[in-house]
């Protein structure tokens, strides 16, 4: 390491960085993270390129190598293929299902992103930090950022974006992420290039939920009419949307003031399929270039064909099977571990992913998550299940509805749970729904705070939960008491106060100490079973250069090109 | 034939009119709040009021419907729920997919099927009428869904040789379009040729065994004059009603192909207006596919009644 | 003797023809020989089923699909059609042969113009384009179609059915063929339009000296029309001869029989009964080797049963295939003559039924159509009355409105002087149960998936208010009445034979005490030797329980033997009523007198044809003034077109709708017949 | 040619029923559609009895191809393809004969109403049922699952009631003919009311059409089962149904590079072509037979 890089690290231990980057740069020196955690946690922290570069110097790692995204030839325009199709309007801050939130982010950009690798990289803010509480976090915008419609990009505009995005009133999608960490009166403009979010709550990962983690966060003006997203042109990406026919397809052309120079590609068309087969066969007969998302059980040709090129991000987007807590026969926890032990994890992941999973161990601490602690494994031990099952006063089993909903690999996921807890006497009738009956009906009100809505309220369900980049709303919301989305009806105190812990603490000491804790707590409680955390996998043609697999299926195209 | 077409005029629009009210109450029956559908479980009960409001959703049910109504002779089906945008910029489209799919399944299936069902008349039970019926009867068991799969992975997968997807990429051409329908069309073709074939074979069969076909042998008419002349045009009467009453399918009711092509055709639409509980769009829809089912019937008398002179001149009881 | 004679227009030789049915062949002509000379014309003659029709599709090599000709020869003018190539045949077909058929309206293709579908007979021929057009302007003149260029346009359905069967036969002659195929060719057309077809066959065949092969059922058309004619029965030629000798000097069992059965001459029901011919036709292909008659014969022996009787010469072209036929003109009868004589009637009394000023006025496609205008009859005790007229003179919407099964627009109807309620299901038990009828097509009159006993009962529990033992009791003297075995009881309708099917219908209008029964035309469906035993039947149980009937027939020979009194209807109007004989033996009306006319008889001669020109007039828009005006051969002048004449009573019992006085009637009508005479 | 055909049907009308169940027992369409819908109702009833595998068995690899142990190959979750093909009529057996039952009963009624009483009545529920008819019935089955939720029992009620106005016209049309002819009218002479005249006079009359309908309309209800199925309103897993393996296995058919996978799809499909066509050969064979 030459001296002046030594001397600028040293000064910048010194003067700028506060205990919270002081505390990550000691312990990825004493060795408690690895290369990649580190980076990782840099970016969440907001250090620049040139620090992380010098710390990794100094403690004898390789340079780091950023961004070195290959180019194809420029030209041509993409074909993708997204499936499904939005289901609703396109004001961002409504995106809640794939296709929305696809066709919105190629045209979309947030204050920072989230890589397949799982670092943040800056996009509209150049950097941030935090107080050494966790509490005040503060953005550093991009200089020059232009609008589609011209106008330049200031703090109010991401003001009203994120006040917007917090509103409760407002039909944000993003009010789980936000919920607990930051409200309205906490978004700040400082000047003119800086904002600050005043966090309700301790928040280490913050970053994250600023990223295109929170997919609804995309920049738009202050003076933004809802309802316009797809009539005029008004994102700052590299890519305009001009034309959007809902069910159909959506086209885009390069914007030309984008602050990130000219793209690759000459335009997108981005083309709606609502069946996985027909999207598979479009890429197979080359009618598409590129399909946003593939499942290994219905896109299994994609897998063995040589002309077909595999994204594949891990991350934490996994199946949630919750168990009703507070009524028979799931309210007795040795009932829910008989369960969780009946299943075959190892097959089951050959068989729905051809091993493109991670085992889940019923936390939802996933493998990519570093604060995570590796437990050890469960697998199937249908002896121990029957134990169970009997010191449950339950030897003969019980009869139960699982509730899914037919989408992906949930039917066969339901078939082979109802097989597998069959050897422990429990006699399931599976009901699968279609998505909207599955999600119909209220989530909010009496007589339990959970609304009237299959997925919160069948004994034991199968739902699909998308990645996040930390466990944060995993944990508040599915498994907190009163948690929005607890399917489980979980309510144990201890853990409310570990998760409140887990989520104020900065350091990942800390953060570990009560993972350890919460997963134990989780494990033995069993509230849901976590079967896999699969790969967020895309497919494309060989022709696609500089694509790579976004962990919350998000389509980035703006250094992709054609060859 | 002016007041049989009168007549029929008349008949069509009461039909429409009980199929406006049919279809108004079933999508009344729809469960959920037509707000709580559109703006999400988390929404405020305030704005979910709001919404209803401004949509009407609250007035009563019989104003819904005459205003529902009044717009839709207007050419103004209002604005879908789902997608906040005017229904008429979606069905409209997807409508004139349909029919395009539709007319060339029929360009395909009708004079194939005719030809089959003649050939297979003339040849009354011998090996080429077998033939003919059992293969078309085997063809319309099939389920649509399974033809129209092997015949996407045999010719657009496997060989390669269609595209697999029937929405063509924008500025194809006619000649490009009918390419990129001729995969789903022959799974249409596949299954209303047994049917079409079937009513053409018993047709002619009847016009064979009538009087006047023996009257035209009697006078020594050779075969093919006879059947050209006598027995074809009576015999294919009651094959237009048939093919008619098959419109109704082929527009709307092509959920599955539509689904399995990838086409953006009004049963795509409809269906999922169903599924997102989007009743503008659903209303609209169900009505359109109504309204064209009732305009291909009236056609088709008008045909029958053109080629009928029965019809076309006065009486017959 | 001509060195080079000409052909036989027809020469069948020992033809058996069978059908296959469920893999069995199935004899339907045992060995049929007859020839039609040239220029000659031939009547083949019997009941159905007996393989008539079978013989004319045979000639022209048409039979049905499941049909062959297992032995013999076909020869039409000369060339065996069996043998001939598909060309030769179609070359035939177009010059040498002709067949016109029942039912004109399916015999014409409904899609094509007339002019071109008769053009064809000509283009097929090789004739250009414009001079098959003239020359079917010209054949259609020939059948006396008045405004050709008109008809040539037309399709065939905006033709009634007498043009429509001119067009046929235009076209049928239009090849000048050497034999022309009549099959009940006027079967199903009115009497006057039969007539005037019959007329124009005639004369055509007279003026082109086409040999006729001409098949009827009736025997009355073959008299008029043929020289010589055929009996068949059960596919066998039985006798044969010139028409005179074998109408009154039949040699035949079967042929005696025949002409028994046929009310004529002026037979009355007080005169005597019918005789009948008894049994049933034997099944189709049905093994006989003895004589085919022999199980309905009253002359039947020994030897019929077992020994196939020859052709036994009688005289010069007559032969008979009777071992007996000596014995045939004295056939014991089976049905004694006199059996119970109808009561006298009191016409004094209270009416029975009284129809007053009856009108029923339908609503079709926009026009009014007076389908009844008007009509007032009344009917006594035990008396008959008969309904004449052409189809759509009103005779059944007038009986429909008398049982209430229509509503009339206007009139009432009394029972024993006493109004009942127009609608049927306001009417009481006892009014329904007064009022009854026996339809015309006991197939459709009767419940094919009811048992005879099922639908008995019912009738006795709904009309007669019987069940259990007491209906057990009723229903047997009821079978009993209509001379029904009772083994009937269980099956169904369509194992029953027609006659039998009308016993059982008129044994179920008879379940309750019926006051009046109409008879609408009862034995146009039968043939005729069951018709006899109907007719029979009806008297008697007239005579034992003296009620009325209102007989509905076209057939005058039937209503003329049945009825007390006679109404003739037209375009629903009452022309004339009065007692039988008197409208009868005239002076009558002129409607009356041209429809009398018409009916062609066994006894030949007797009156001359009235001509009736042009159509029926449409009920929707009937002629102004007297409804007849436009057909009437008798019209006196402007009168009849501008004034309705009203329904006098020209002399006792008998009312007539006319302009011309009755003893001018009288005049004209007995100048005629003195022509005639 | 009714002249020809009258000496028969007088002589011989006597042994006319029986002739009509021979007739159907000597027709070789009849026959062959008995026996591969007697196939399949067997399979549905025993066939977990005679299954080489048990059909919800995952043990065996996945995607096996056809031969060896597994005749037909294994599916993606390795269950034996032909011991769920051969059991799985069983739910499509259920469905589709209940529904069509409730959409004969129905539409008998109506077309009975209608062509009995013409006139107001027979218009307005004419038209009713002239608007039901415009639309796919595909669509109304998929909205009313959509409403109704999907199960076993709302899937039989509504297949039953989209098709009552289809079967209505058959049996209208039916009733129509009979109506005119004098028995109804002899019925209405000696008092009888209207029900009476419908159902016990008119109604045995009609069974042959009905009769026809019915099996033609069987075939409809196994299809639109399957279709609704297919798209997920139907049959519900874990039953071996055919639509259910197909809607489960259809996509696999692209992967080339192992033959498609065809035998889930193919084996499945063929054993629902077969059951569709035995029952129109039924339906084929009854409407010949009486025809005649």
């Amino acid at each position: 390491m030459d001296k002046e890089r030594r001397r600028r690290y040293e000064q910048y231990r010194a003067s700028v960085a506060g205990p919270v980057e002081n505390t990550l740069l000691d312990e990825f020196g004493d060795g408690e993270l690895d290369r990649a955690e580190f980076l990782r946690r840099a970016t969440m922290f907001g250090l620049s390129a040139s620090v992380i570069g010098a710390a990794l110097e100094a403690l004898g790692h390789a340079p780091l190598a950023f961004a070195g995204t290959e180019r194809g030839t420029a030209g041509g325009r993409l074909r993708v293929g997204c499936i499904p199709p939005p289901a609703h309007g396109l004001d961002p801050h409504t995106y809640a299902d794939t296709g929305s939130l696809v066709t919105g982010n190629i045209a979309g950009e947030m204050l920072n992103r989230t890589t397949s690798t799982g670092t943040l990289v800056p996009e509209l803010a150049t950097s941030w930090k935090s107080n050494a509480a966790a509490t005040v976090w503060t953005y550093e915008l991009r200089k020059g950022v232009k609008f589609q419609t011209g106008q330049e990009m200031t703090a109010d505009d991401v003001v009203a974006t994120f006040k917007r995005l917090v509103d409760p009133n407002s039909g944000s999608q993003a009010l789980s992420a936000y919920k607990g960490v930051l409200s309205p009166a906490g978004v700040q403009k400082v000047d003119k290039d800086t904002v600050a979010f005043h966090l309700d709550a301790p928040t280490g990962g913050f970053p994250f939920l600023t990223s295109s983690t929170t997919y609804q966060a995309i920049i738009l003006p202050a003076n933004y009419q809802l309802g316009t997203f797809e009539k005029t042109p008004q994102a700052t990406g590299a890519f305009k949307l001009t034309s959007y026919t809902p069910g159909v397809g959506a086209t885009y052309q390069p914007f030309e003031g984008w602050w990130g120079g000219k793209p690759a590609l000459d335009g997108v068309d981005l083309k709606y399929f609502s069946d996985d087969a027909a999207v598979v066969s479009a890429l197979l007969g080359n009618q598409i270039d590129l399909i946003n998302e593939v499942h290994v059980a219905t896109g299994r040709a994609l897998f063995n064909n040589p002309n077909v090129q595999i994204f594949s991000a891990h991350g934490a987007t996994h199946r949630l099977v919750p168990m009703l807590t507070d009524a028979p026969p799931f309210n007795d926890f040795r009932v829910r571990q008989a369960v969780a032990l009946s299943l075959d994890r190892v097959a089951i992941r050959k068989r729905l992913f051809n091993d493109l999973a991670d085992l889940g161990n019923d936390t939802p601490f996933a493998p990519v998550f570093p604060s995570g602690v590796k437990l050890p494994q469960r697998h199937k031990d249908i002896r121990k299940a029957r134990q169970l099952m009997a010191a449950a006063g339950k030897s003969r089993g019980f009869s139960v509805d699982l509730t899914t909903y037919k989408a992906f690999e949930l039917p066969l996921l339901a078939q082979i749970i109802q097989r597998s807890v069959k050897e422990i006497g429990i006699r399931m009738n599976l009901k699968i729904l279609t998505s909207t009956a599955y999600y119909a009906g209220s989530q909010l009100g009496p007589p339990k705070g959970w609304g009237t809505t299959p997925w919160l309220n069948t004994p034991i369900n199968i739902t699909d939960w998308g990645g996040r980049a930390i466990p944060n709303v995993y944990l508040t919301a599915s498994l907190k008491s009163k948690g929005v989305w607890n399917a489980s009806h979980y309510s144990n105190k201890r853990f409310d106060s570990l998760a409140n812990s887990y989520i104020g603490s900065v350091s990942l000491k800390d953060q570990r100490k009560f993972a350890r804790q919460i997963e134990l707590l989780l494990q033995h409680d069993t509230p849901a079973i976590y079967p896999y955390f699969y790969f967020q996998l895309g497919g494309g043609a060989k022709r696609v250069r500089g694509y790579h697999a976004d962990p919350q299926g998000l389509v980035y195209l703006s250094h992709t090109s054609l060859a | 034939m002016a007041r049989f077409l009168a007549n029929r005029l008349a008949l069509s629009i009461v039909t429409l009119f009980i199929l406006s009210v049919i279809v108004f109450a079933a999508t009344q029956l729809l469960p959920g709040d037509v707000g709580r559908n559109v703006l999400g479980p988390f929404a405020d009960q305030k704005s979910v009021d709001l919404f209803n409001h401004q949509v009407g959703a609250d007035r009563p049910l019989l104003v819904q419907y005459g205003d529902w109504i009044w717009k839709f002779l207007h050419g103004d089906m209002g604005r879908s729920l789902q997608y906040q945008v005017s229904v008429w910029s979606l069905l409209g489209p997807s409508l004139v997919n349909s029919l395009k799919l539709a007319a060339e399944a029929f360009v395909l299936v009708v004079p194939l099927s005719i030809l089959g069902g003649v050939a297979a008349a003339l040849r009354r039970g011998r090996l080429a009428d077998r033939a003919i019926t059992i293969t078309g009867l085997s063809l319309t068991a099939v389920p649509e869904f399974v033809s129209a799969i092997f015949l996407i992975v045999a010719f657009g997968v496997f060989l390669t040789w269609l595209p697999v997807n029937a929405q063509w990429p924008q500025g194809t051409g006619l000649v490009g379009q009918m390419r990129y329908l001729l995969l789903p069309s022959l799974a249409l073709v596949m299954v209303l040729f047994g049917y079409i074939a079937r009513m053409a074979r018993h047709g002619t069969i009847e016009a064979l065994s009538a009087d006047y076909t023996r009257t035209a042998y009697l006078n020594g008419l050779g075969t093919t004059t006879v059947i050209g002349r006598h027995v074809l045009r009576n015999a294919l009467l009651p094959t237009i009603a048939v093919v008619a009453t098959q419109t109704g399918y082929l527009i709307g009711g092509l959920l599955v192909i539509e689904k399995l092509f990838n086409y953006n055709g009004i049963g795509q639409r409809i269906y999922i207006a169903a599924q997102n509980k989007d009743v503008t769009m659903l209303q609209s829809g169900v009505l359109l596919v109504g309204v064209v089912y009732l305009v291909a019937t009236f056609i088709a008398d008008l045909l029958y009644s053109v080629l009928n002179p029965r019809i076309r001149f006065g009486s017959v009881e | 003797m001509t060195p080079e004679p000409t052909p036989l227009a027809l020469e069948l030789r020992d033809l058996d023809v069978v059908y296959r049915v469920r893999g069995q062949d199935r004899q339907v002509l045992r060995g049929l020989t007859l020839t039609v000379g040239s220029g000659e014309s031939y009547g083949l003659v019997g009941e159905s089923g007996c393989g008539k029709s079978t013989t004319a599709l045979a000639a022209v090599q048409y039979l049905p699909s499941n049909g062959r000709v297992r032995s013999g020869s076909i020869n039409v003018a000369g060339r065996d059609v069996v043998r001939l190539s598909r060309a030769e045949l179609r070359k035939l077909r177009a010059t040498e042969v002709s067949m016109v058929y029942q039912d004109p309206s399916q015999a014409l293709n409904p899609s094509i113009k007339i002019g071109r579908q008769v053009a064809a007979v000509f283009r097929v021929r090789g004739i250009g384009r414009d001079e098959a057009e003239e020359r079917t302007a010209a054949v259609l003149r020939h059948v006396q179609i008045a405004d050709v260029g008109s008809v040539m346009n037309r399709y065939p359905h905006q033709l009634s059915g007498g043009m429509q069967q001119r067009i046929v036969i235009a076209m049928a002659l239009a090849k000048d063929p050497a034999l022309l195929i009549l099959d009940e060719p006027t079967t199903g057309l009115d009497a006057t339009v039969e007539a005037e077809v019959l007329d124009l066959i005639a004369q055509l065949q007279a003026e082109l000296r086409t040999a006729v092969l001409f098949v009827s059922h009736n025997l009355g058309v073959i008299g008029k029309m043929c020289e010589r004619v055929g009996v068949l029965y059960a596919g066998r030629l039985v006798e044969e001869g010139p028409v005179d000798v074998v109408l009154q000097n039949p040699r035949h069992p079967y042929t005696v029989g025949l002409i028994r059965c046929i009310p004529r001459g002026g037979v009355r029901k007080d005169h005597g009964r019918l005789d009948t011919i008894p049994g049933f036709l034997p099944p189709l292909g049905e093994e006989l080797p003895g004589c085919v008659f022999v199980d309905r014969c009253g002359l039947a022996r020994e030897i019929c049963h077992t020994v196939e009787p020859p052709l036994y010469q009688l005289g010069e072209h007559h032969i008979s295939r009777c071992h007996f036929h000596e014995e045939a003109p004295e056939l014991p009868r089976v049905i004694p003559a006199d059996l119970g004589q109808p009561l006298p009637l009191d016409r004094s009394s209270t009416a029975l039924v009284r129809i007053e000023d009856l009108e029923k006025i339908y609503r079709q496609r926009g026009h009014t159509v007076h389908a009844v205008s008007g009509v007032s009859v009344s009917i006594w005790p035990g008396e008959t009355v008969g309904l004449v007229g052409e189809s759509g003179s009103g005779k059944t919407t007038f009986a429909r409105a008398l049982l209430g099964l229509v509503v009339p627009t206007a009139g009432t109807v009394e029972v024993d002087g006493r109004v009942v309620p127009p609608k049927l299901a306001r009417r009481s038990r006892e009014d329904v149960e007064a009022l009854q009828i026996v339809f015309q097509n006991p197939d459709s009159a009767l419940n094919r998936r009811h048992t005879v006993r099922r639908i008995l009962r019912r009738a006795l529990k709904k009309l007669a208010g019987l069940t259990g033992t007491a209906a057990a009791a009723r229903l047997l003297d009821l079978v009993q009445s209509v001379r029904l075995a009772e083994r009937y009881l269980t099956v169904r309708p369509n194992q029953l034979s027609g006659g039998l099917k009308q016993r059982v219908a008129i044994a179920r209008a008879f379940a309750g005490e019926p006051r009046l029964v109409v008879c609408d035309e009862p034995t146009s469906a039968l043939d005729v030797s069951v018709q006899a035993a109907i007719l029979n039947l009806l008297v008697e149980l007239q005579v034992e329980r003296r009620l009325s009937y209102l007989f509905i027939s076209h057939d005058l020979g039937v209503v003329r033997y049945l009825s007390d009194r006679i109404a003739v209807l037209y375009l629903g109007r009452l022309m004339e009523l009065g007692p039988a004989d008197v409208v009868f033996d005239g002076p009558h009306h002129p409607y009356t007198e041209a429809l009398l006319s018409a009916v062609p008889t066994i006894d030949g001669g007797g009156r001359e044809r009235i001509r009736l020109e042009g159509e029926i007039p449409s009920a929707a828009n009937p002629p102004t003034g007297c409804v007849f005006h436009t057909r009437c051969p008798r019209k006196i002048g402007p009168i009849c077109e501008q004034e309705e004449p009203p329904l006098v009573t020209v002399e006792r019992d008998h009312m007539m709708r006319c302009h011309i006085p009755i003893e001018e009637l009288r005049r004209l009508q007995q100048d005629k017949d003195a022509i005639t005479a | 040619m009714s002249t020809i055909a009258s000496p028969a049907a007088g002589s011989e009308a006597r042994i006319a029923r029986r002739e009509t169940l021979r007739q159907l027992l000597r027709s070789p369409t009849f026959l062959t559609g008995a026996a591969i819908v007697g196939f399949w109702v067997f399979c549905a009833v025993f066939g977990f009895a005679i299954a080489p595998h048990d059909p919800q068995d995952q043990s065996f690899t996945p995607l096996l191809r056809p031969g060896g142990a597994h005749l037909l190959g294994t599916d993606n979750l390795g269950r034996d393809v032909f011991s769920r093909v051969l059991v799985g009529a069983g739910d499509i057996l259920k469905v589709a004969p209940l529904a069509t039952l409730l959409g004969i009963a129905g539409g008998t009624v109506i077309g009975l109403v209608t062509g009995y009483f013409r006139g107001l009545v027979d218009n307005v529920i004419s038209r009713i049922v002239d608007a039901w008819l415009a639309l796919p019935v595909i669509v109304i089955a998929v909205t009313a699952l959509v409403a109704l939720g999907a199960s076993t029992i709302t899937l039989i009620v509504v297949i039953g009631v989209v098709f009552m106005p289809i079967v209505s016209r058959t049996v209208r049309a039916a009733v129509l003919g009979e109506r005119q002819l004098e028995y109804v009218q002899a019925a209405r002479l000696r008092g009888e009311r209207a029900p009476y005249a419908m159902f016990v006079e008119i109604l045995p009359n009609v069974m042959g059409p009905i009769i026809v309908e019915a099996t033609v309309r069987l075939g409809y209800a196994i299809f639109t089962v399957a279709g609704l199925t297919f798209l997920g309103f139907g049959v519900q897993p874990p039953s071996p149904d055919w639509a259910l393996q197909i809607s489960d296995g259809y996509s696999l058919l692209n992967d080339t590079a192992h033959q498609g996978n065809y035998w889930i799809v193919l084996f499945p499909g063929m054993a629902v072509a077969s059951l569709v066509i035995g029952v129109n050969l039924i339906a084929d064979g009854i409407s010949r037979a009486l025809e005649r």
